[in-house]
């Protein structure tokens, strides 16, 4: 019932942040401070690791978006890895499919992001 | 002749009342899914019903009506889970909720519209009297 | 001069009904962790408290006084986890448990043993005007 | 939330009961049943595999105990394992671990069992 963020520079521009646990009501402020931390260093390449992420709901879904709408401010990206299958379906029937890029793995991911 | 409403297996119920604060909505949702689980749900059913609660349980933080309490009802028979999360304010007046800030994105509607697409039947009421109380229905499989 | 308490923190409060049965334990069991798991215990602790709950239940299920609830009250504070158990009885009044069939063992004592060694502080009461009422306190690590 | 059974003849006299999943007041008369099945079939030396048990409580000790009593009657025995630290300290405190023998594999526990 909480949530780490993990945040992986890479070789390029693009940074990975890796979120692991449940990101509701409690917990989302977290991953939007360390999002908006990033954003301020410049950071506006976004490979978002959803991976470990057992659990979503909308004030999580509101904090991705509202770090897709800071970084395409710069012409930046937010790409997502996701597989599980509950989490994706939250991506489908809220139409935010249409708004991410989202991916299988982090390499996808990443390849997308340049 | 008035018309029956059809007759109803058993219901058993639990309630269960959390203060009205984020830290508590994931012992609402474990709650909650544990009920499920004890249902017939399937697994994707189990985290519908755990989501459309949280949600409604987000509301109910969010908006500014003074409650201090969130109450959560949940009603089981042999066809559905029925979930009431009710504010538990002594005036019961919601009011408007507190401005967001600047960098803050509200997609309005994106909690009550993922209740509604993941419960079978949502009713929402909010009165001077009764509070905000939002009733969803998961229908078990027949 | 009395003595004052010593001050303490603010108490946050979950509050659960469950039927009294046996079906619905484990969702006691679970809310029970889930509130423990917000606090500072540890693993084995929350193990212990949701162990001990789940024996009260157990006891209040198959003492024969004809409630049909269960009520299980967590006061939580900085300090402490304290849950109290409770028959919700009409009457209130406990009556001898069903005899047991000849084939089973009643190992007198073993769930209110076990309760006393999982938990720190275990208080018992039962009178014919409250029901019977088990609190029980685990303290976090300082 | 349930239990699950499953019994495994040996080549011995032993069986093996494998459980999975929590033993409470509301699965354990399961449990119950499936012991007292085995020991009205006369199979007297019983291997209880407890390693998928992620639950018990006084009741399914109860069950336990029950039907250790019922094999010794006809010099039978029961033979634990278990090596999940947090169901070995509920045998510990209870001081069942002086009436079960408890075993780290099933092997061991077979072995014990001749
Ligand atoms: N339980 C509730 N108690 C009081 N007001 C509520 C409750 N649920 C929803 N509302 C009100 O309805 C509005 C719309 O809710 P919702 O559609 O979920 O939007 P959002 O996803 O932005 O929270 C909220 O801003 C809030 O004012
Ligand atoms: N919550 C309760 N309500 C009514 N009676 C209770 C309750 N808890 C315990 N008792 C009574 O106390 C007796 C002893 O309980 P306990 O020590 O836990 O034994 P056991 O492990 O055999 O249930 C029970 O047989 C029951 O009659």
């Amino acid at each position: 019932m909480d949530i780490k963020v993990n945040v992986r520079e890479t070789d390029g521009e693009t940074n990975i942040v890796e979120l692991a646990g449940e990101i509701d009501v409690y917990t989302s402020p977290k991953v939007k401070d360390a999002l908006g931390e990033l954003i301020d260093r410049g950071v506006y390449n976004l490979v978002i690791d959803l991976e470990k992420v057992r659990y979503i709901d909308s004030t999580g879904l509101g904090v991705l978006i509202g770090g897709l709408k800071r970084v395409r401010e710069h012409g930046g990206t937010v790409n997502l890895v996701c597989t599980n299958p509950q989490i994706k379906k939250i991506f489908d029937i809220t139409g935010l499919v249409k708004i991410f890029g989202i991916y299988d793995s982090e390499d996808a991911a990443m390849k997308a992001s340049v | 002749m008035t018309a029956n409403p059809p007759e109803r297996a058993t219901v058993e119920s639990v309630e269960l009342r959390i203060p009205r604060k984020a830290e508590w909505v994931a012992v609402a949702r474990l709650a909650v899914a544990a009920i499920a689980s004890r249902m017939r749900f399937t697994i994707e059913e189990i985290e519908d019903v755990k989501l459309a609660v949280a949600e409604a349980c987000t509301n109910a933080i969010q908006s500014a009506d003074g409650a201090d309490q969130i109450e959560i009802l949940c009603e089981t028979d042999d066809t559905q889970l029925r979930v009431t999360v009710a504010n538990r304010s002594g005036s019961g007046v919601a009011i408007a909720p507190p401005p967001l800030a600047e960098d803050e994105v509200r997609i309005d509607g994106l909690g009550v519209f993922l209740i509604r697409s993941l419960m079978d039947d949502v009713e929402y009421d909010a009165g001077p009297e009764t509070g905000t109380r939002l009733v969803m229905i998961k229908r078990l499989a027949s």
